[in-house]
């Protein structure tokens, strides 16, 4: 195992961060950290990295412990061999790209054999030229990836990622993490990155960990998120969605959209009920058996339609619809909606 | 090498004609530390290790700060013995003085006339209401004059009288005594409380002729010169032998040096002190300035009145 | 809202056991309290008699004067240090690029040959008044008012010259090590650029003001000198005549704790304007502050403004003495040869002991990341608003009893006597000068360490150096201006040091300070004028090196 | 007219970052800026806010000249009301969250009136009891949000804004835009704003500006940007795809993927054609009209599937291609490819 956190807590003064987190990442596996804004993503890292002291439960790298507050170990971050970028960069002003770059390099051979693979790196990320710039003259991208690039250099044993493709464009995105994942790859390096992009952690990791308010929700195969989300929260990660609440009668949810089977949940039972934008289907001809709809407004999103609609049975209530065609429908348009049966993701009501 | 070792008060310029003739005459090197204050703490910390032979001071408080710390040793020499008077020297011989230094009233030629003031007392007269400077009632020469007072009058005479003085003050105590004779050259008063051989320090500037301007301005008034009076107030510079000295031999040799005539001789014409040793050549100037009778008290009763001084001078919010 | 509460609250030798640069620091901050400590011990008897005297009569006199000392000089300092480097930060205007670093030279100036200088021109018979009568056919001082030059005020004028570059340096370092993407935010907030003066840089500078103040008044409240040549009796006035007329070192070992205290308070309030404001740099790679070319009037006005301390504070003692000088060539040339190189030599050591040692300590600190380590460390620095003098006893007691103990385990073990390895040598004025002065520089670099985001050491470390490694080539290089800051007060206030260059120097040791008393004393400052005037010289090489260094520095993060 | 900058040209030392850069934007008209990193976006705020100096050109806000260097006009950025949220924030260090977003109220007045806004803002955006924090103990996305509500607060007449929303997971980035929106168009505030995402930029811009190194590619409403891209770099912005060079014969195009018209472009003519990933249909059926190609990897990305193909007749390049489905392929399963003849985007190939 390349890192094993244990019922990790941890709290700012009075506020809490993190609540009773495990994790175990192995050899070279690709996990991605998932999770609303404040959740504790770089709480969790810093951690990892030793940044921050632990404040109970334990921590092993390459299976070896490293942090445990019973007894007293905390070893210092330089001598982890972790590799980690930072949310905002934490560039050093004072050295110019190269210097950044090379800061991690322990010995002058290393630098000699990396001098090559930095100017090559830096040719792929698209940044020619900028090898001796400071910091505060680069773009915020630009600064993104020369953040990114300071990590990679030492490979390190272990890489932590904090948002590292925010600040770049789709293009460049898609560029520079394969550069990555390939970097990553070649060398085994086991990874945890923070990213708020749903399709990204799917496409890059091995393991999905989705955090909710410092705690871990679900921790599992990108395809076993998607298709099998452990709460609500979850199901509703991946685009937009539709949340209803309704109590299971005869083990079937009734909703606006339909009627869903229970899916498990309680008769009597409260539940909560997530259908996503895409799941639903949009007709132009009317249809009894389907749900009236108003159109508010439709968003052509590239290759997809965004669609706001009212239900004529619940017009207080936004439905968001996504499909793939073209549509040129006008505000005021009526239409009608169908769900299949089994689109919908039904969860007992999380007791607050 | 033969050496000795000097902790000063007394400026590096002044003492050194004295100790080079000094080393000329004997071969005996002299090192010097000069500082201001603190020397008989640092005498005190480097404990048996001290390498200081000799203190010399430029008034009688500092001698008794290091004579109360039991740092001084008696010199018991025939030659100073004869030199220095009793009453210049301290009971046991712990220290003595190696010049006197008269602190007198300076007093402008023409808006004081001669006869208009006699005595120390005088000054506390109204006449002389907003016409008198001096210098910080708690600079040591004014401290010892005030001491002197106390130890002749007492306590609660010396008081009136101080109190008095304030009153005359034309202006808050500042300065130096030279910028006495200045403000007295300026005309923002007409007397001033001054050491006696500061006249020669400023007839003799060549450096600040205006200096020169300031002292042919002034008349030097002896105090309490009558029959029966105490005679004129003196301060001493003076020296004393270390118990922890290495060089105790060298030491008294130098100490008796500097009461010789030769260096008595330096002391007058080239600082206008008094020297302690009688029959000495003063300067041509200084001796324009006449002669005076000097308090015969013993300077070891002054001294132990610094502290009242002190407080007397606080008291009368003499500075303030 | 303590932000760190986390890491600083606390503070256990279990926490430090594996940071030898904490312990360092420890060791370091313990050396600089043997001083006070002693002064501690020294005060430890009793003195009711001489305290209800004191009561009755002066000592209410001495803290009034001596607090509104305080409180003018740091009015002044702080108005004249944080404007003339806001000025200088934030615009351009003629000969800008000399008046930034001439604007430091006052503090080449020792306080007292400035109280001279200024005293000797202005008052009845200097040449100001003398013109004035001339001009207006007055006779005597009765037919006109003219300010009284020898009072507080003037002493407050003097000392707020000669400190003030204190608070310029360091706010000037603020202003340019702030992040101009605040102030710009601010503009596009809608605020005009003195209300983002107000709003942003100043109180993102505050901190580094504070400290100069600070600084400022420890030094004027251990200021003896000056203030007794105004006739301004305060606490240090109190002290000496104690300790001196009255014969109690003890009382003024007391009331020099006084001082100590006060200075604590100022420290307190140095604290909390700090954790008031404690704040990082958010993000580490934004660009200086640029500065905007003024024009007309406004530029000429900003010149003169900058001008008007430089002359007052330099110009004019520097000329005045050149003019004695020139007339007082015939001294001994050996003589002030020996003692200027005295005087360097023991400056420039002084300088770099005392800004390594600063420099130890502040690391100590913020590796600690501890609030009690920090009051350790700044209780060390208090030995700064001691006068000097009393101070040099404070370091006689304990040295000496460190040389005669060497002494006599080396007579005892090897039959070798060591004699006074420390207080017999010029060794124990660069110790005494570095535990004086280490207020200095563990101030000046403490204040430009906090400004670094906790996150540069972060991402040092995971990137494999260690703490030592990371101050060499992290903190080092983004407090360079700093470093050499310290170094410059450091060496300037050694040339100018006094009364513990006169306790505690060896043997036929002279400096040009020592020199310049030695005149002076005797009421000649004029023939010391060579002297006097290559100490204020000597301020201006490090001051032009350290200029050319900020202004490096200043070049780059603006790129272009 | 909000905005007119006109023929506007920048200089960072030697390095140009804008070219000839002209931009109109109209009453409460959003428009989004896209771009790759370090393509001068940054840059382009900065000048209408007045932060840099024009160097060349006219800027004209609310139809009044406000910078003009051959006029030696330059108005100060205080008086030019104008809100702007920088890409790195740039919040206060100094302020505690409620002073950074009062910041810039004038008056006591409109502090009264705002209080209530700023809390039922930041709740909204899910701060609730952040209000006294000062900002490093803010996450990523916290601050970015806290920047956000202190460029809102004082109703500035225009709005510029620098990737708002980046540091923000899907959900929250989705209700934060809306919150955002609403405001502007409730006020009717013309918007700037710089966004990496083109999903983002085409649903929440009127208009979008495409830009790349220092120059302006495109600037038309978000359906003409995506149904008719200028040039290939435009075509290729949105999502995943393919490009090829070939020369033109015949009025058509021939590349691996098929021929396709040569719309427009000369024969004999060197063209780039840009083929979207989500226009190439995979069929598990062999079907001799279409390609052959192996699949390399599927990645399930949520309701699509990515595939990297590689084609039979060219076995040295990969192609990208995205079904909406759910499909198991494993790695070297064959499979076959057809693109709908107008699908492709045909250019003249720029001459550099
Ligand atoms: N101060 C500067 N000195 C030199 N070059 C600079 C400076 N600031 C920006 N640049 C360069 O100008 C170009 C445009 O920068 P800008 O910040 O406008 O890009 P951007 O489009 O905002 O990129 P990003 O999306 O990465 O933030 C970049 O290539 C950058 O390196
Ligand atoms: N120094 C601190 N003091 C107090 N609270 C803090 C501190 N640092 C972080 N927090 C709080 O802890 C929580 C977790 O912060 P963290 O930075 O780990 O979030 P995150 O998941 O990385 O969020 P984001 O995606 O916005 O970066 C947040 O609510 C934040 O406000
Ligand atoms: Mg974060
Ligand atoms: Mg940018």
């Amino acid at each position: 195992m390349s890192i094993v956190l244990r019922k990790v807590n941890h709290f700012y003064g009075e506020q809490q961060a993190l609540k009773d987190v495990s994790i175990e990442v192995s050899d070279n596996q690709i996990v991605a950290l998932l999770g609303p804004s404040g959740c504790g993503k770089t709480t969790l890292l810093r951690l990892i990295a030793g940044l921050e002291r632990l404040q109970s439960g334990e921590l092993y790298l390459q299976d070896s412990l490293v942090a445990a507050p019973q007894q007293a170990i905390h070893l210092a971050p330089e001598q982890r061999a972790i590799g980690m970028m930072f949310q905002d960069y934490a560039l050093f002003p004072h050295m110019s790209v190269r210097k950044n770059i090379e800061y991690g390099l322990r010995k002058q051979q290393d630098l000699a054999t990396r001098r090559g693979w930095i100017e090559e790196s830096l040719d792929n990320m698209g940044m020619q030229g900028l090898l001796e710039r400071f910091p505060h003259t680069l773009s915020g991208g630009q600064q993104q990836r020369v953040a990114l690039l300071r990590a990679l250099a030492p490979e390190p044993s272990t890489l932590l990622l904090d948002e590292p493709f925010s600040a770049l464009d789709e293009h460049l995105r898609q560029q520079v993490r394969e550069e990555t994942l390939d970097v990553l790859k070649k060398t085994n390096t086991p990874a945890v990155m923070v990213t708020h992009d749903p399709l990204e952690a799917m496409f890059i990791a091995d393991k999905i960990v989705v955090m909710e308010k410092g705690g871990i929700v679900q921790n599992a195969s990108p395809q076993e998120i998607y298709n099998n989300p452990k709460n609500a929260f979850v199901a509703a990660l991946f685009g937009p969605s539709n949340r209803f609440e309704a109590d299971v009668e005869d083990n079937k949810v009734h909703t606006p959209l339909g009627h869903f089977p229970a899916n498990g949940v309680d008769n009597q039972q409260r539940a909560e009920i997530i259908v996503r934008a895409k799941d639903i289907v949009v007709h132009q001809l009317e249809n009894s058996d389907q749900i009236e709809a108003t159109v508010i407004s439709v968003h052509a999103m590239g290759n997809e339609t965004h669609f706001r609609l009212q239900l004529s049975n619940m017009p207080e209530r936004v439905i968001h619809a996504r499909m793939r065609d073209h549509w040129q429908a006008s505000t005021g348009t009526k239409v009608w909606l169908s769900v299949n049966g089994d689109a919908a993701f039904v969860f007992p009501k999380a007791s607050l | 090498a033969e050496e000795v070792n000097l902790y000063s008060y007394r400026q590096q310029s002044l003492l050194q004609p004295l100790t080079d003739a000094f080393t000329e005459e004997t071969g005996i090197k002299v090192n010097v530390v000069h500082a201001a204050k603190g020397l008989a703490e640092k005498i005190k910390a480097a404990g048996e290790n001290n390498p200081a032979d000799l203190v010399l001071t430029v008034d009688i408080g500092r001698l008794e700060e290091v004579r109360a710390a039991g740092l001084f040793e008696a010199v018991n020499s025939p030659v100073i013995d004869e030199v220095v008077p009793a009453h210049l020297r301290h009971p046991d011989n712990l220290w003595f003085a190696l010049t006197t230094r008269a602190r007198v009233v300076y007093a402008h030629k023409d808006r004081v006339k001669e006869g208009e003031l006699n005595s120390l007392k005088d000054l506390a007269d109204p006449k002389w209401e907003g016409r008198i400077c001096t210098r910080s009632g708690k600079h040591v020469y004014n401290i010892g004059l005030i001491a002197s007072v106390i130890a002749e009058d007492g306590e609660v005479a010396a008081e009136t009288w101080l109190k008095g003085l304030k009153a005359n003050l034309a202006r808050k105590p500042q300065g130096n005594d030279r910028a006495q004779a200045k403000a007295i050259f300026e005309g923002q008063c007409d007397l001033a409380i001054a050491n006696r051989y500061y006249m020669g320090k400023m007839f003799y500037n060549t450096k600040s002729p205006e200096q020169q301007e300031w002292a042919e301005q002034i008349r030097v008034v002896y105090l309490d010169q009558d029959i029966g009076g105490r005679g004129q107030h003196i301060n001493i510079s003076g020296a004393g032998l270390l118990k922890t000295a290495k060089n105790k031999d060298n030491a008294i040799k130098l100490l008796e040096f500097l009461v010789g005539e030769k260096a008595q001789g330096l002391y007058a014409t080239a600082n206008y002190e008094e020297p302690v040793r009688t029959g000495i050549k003063t300067d041509e100037f200084i001796e324009s300035l006449g002669d005076f009778k000097a308090d015969r008290i013993s300077l070891q009763e002054v001294a132990d009145q610094r502290a009242a001084a002190a407080r007397l001078v606080d008291r009368v919010g003499y500075d303030m | 809202m303590s932000t760190t509460a986390n890491s600083t609250s606390s503070f256990s030798l279990a926490r430090l056991r594996f940071d030898p640069w904490v312990w360092l620091a420890l060791a370091i901050a313990a050396l600089a309290i043997i001083p006070i400590a002693t002064i501690l011990m020294l005060s430890w008897a009793d003195n009711q008699e001489i305290w209800q005297h004191l009561l009755d009569t002066v000592f209410w006199i001495y803290v009034k004067n001596t607090l509104l000392l305080c409180l003018g000089v740091a009015v002044f300092t702080s108005l004249m240090g944080t404007g003339a480097a806001w000025l200088v930060t934030r615009f351009n205007f003629p000969l800008k690029s000399v008046l930034v670093w001439a604007l430091l030279l006052p503090l080449a100036v020792p306080s007292y040959i400035l109280a001279f200088v200024i005293t000797d021109q202005l008052e009845y018979a200097g040449f100001v008044q003398k013109t004035l009568r001339t001009l207006f056919g007055w006779q005597t001082a009765r037919d006109y008012w003219f300010p009284e030059i020898r009072s507080i005020q003037g002493a407050i004028a003097v000392l707020s010259l000669v400190l003030y570059p204190y608070v310029y340096l360091l706010a000037r370092a603020a202003f340019v090590e702030q992040a101009a993407q605040l102030f710009e935010m601010s503009r596009c907030l809608g605020k005009s650029q003195t209300q983002s003066f107000f709003k942003v840089a100043l109180p993102l500078a505050r901190p580094a003001i504070v400290v100069g103040v600070t600084l400022a008044l420890m030094e004027t409240i251990n200021e003896y000198g000056t203030v007794e040549f105004f006739a301004v009796p305060t606490l240090t006035a109190g002290i000496f005549d104690v300790w001196l007329n009255m014969s109690s070192l003890s009382a003024a070992a007391q009331i020099a704790l006084m001082l100590v205290s006060f200075s604590i308070l100022l420290l307190g309030l140095e604290r909390y304007s700090r954790n008031a404001g404690k704040f990082y740099k958010l993000t580490g790679q934004s660009p200086a502050m640029f500065a905007e070319p003024l024009s007309g009037f406004k530029a000429w006005l900003a010149t003169a403004l900058c001008l008007l301390p430089i002359s007052l504070g330099f110009i004019l003692p520097i000329t005045v003495l050149t003019n004695y000088a020139l007339r007082n060539l015939d001294q001994g040339l050996d003589q002030y040869l020996n003692s200027a190189w005295n005087s360097f030599s023991l400056a420039i050591m002084a300088a770099l002991l005392t800004t390594v040692l600063g420099l130890l300590l502040a690391y100590g600190v913020r590796l600690s990341k501890s609030n009690k380590m920090r009051s350790i460390a700044e209780a060390a620095t208090l030995g700064y608003a001691i006068p000097g003098a009393v101070l040099a006893v404070g370091i006689l007691y304990p040295l000496g009893l460190f040389d005669n103990t060497v002494d006599r385990l080396m007579k005892a073990w090897f039959d070798y006597p060591t004699g006074l390895l420390l207080t017999g040598t010029g060794g124990a004025l660069v110790l005494a000068y570095s535990l004086r002065f280490i207020a200095l520089s563990y101030r000046t670099l403490d204040a430009s360490l906090t400004k670094i985001t906790p996150e540069m050491d972060d991402a040092s470390r995971i990137l494999g150096s260690r703490s030592g490694k990371t101050l060499w080539r992290i903190h080092l290089p983004l407090i360079r201006p700093s470093v050499l800051t310290a170094m410059l007060l450091v060496f300037v206030d050694t040339m100018k040091e006094l009364p513990i260059t006169l306790i505690l120097r060896p043997f036929n040791f002279d400096t040009l300070s020592t020199q310049v008393w030695d005149l002076a004393s005797l009421e000649q400052l004029e023939q010391s004028a060579l002297a006097a005037l290559t100490i204020l010289l000597a301020g201006i090489i490090p001051v032009i090196i350290m200029s050319r260094n900020i202004g490096s520095s200043e070049r780059r993060p603006q790129g272009q």
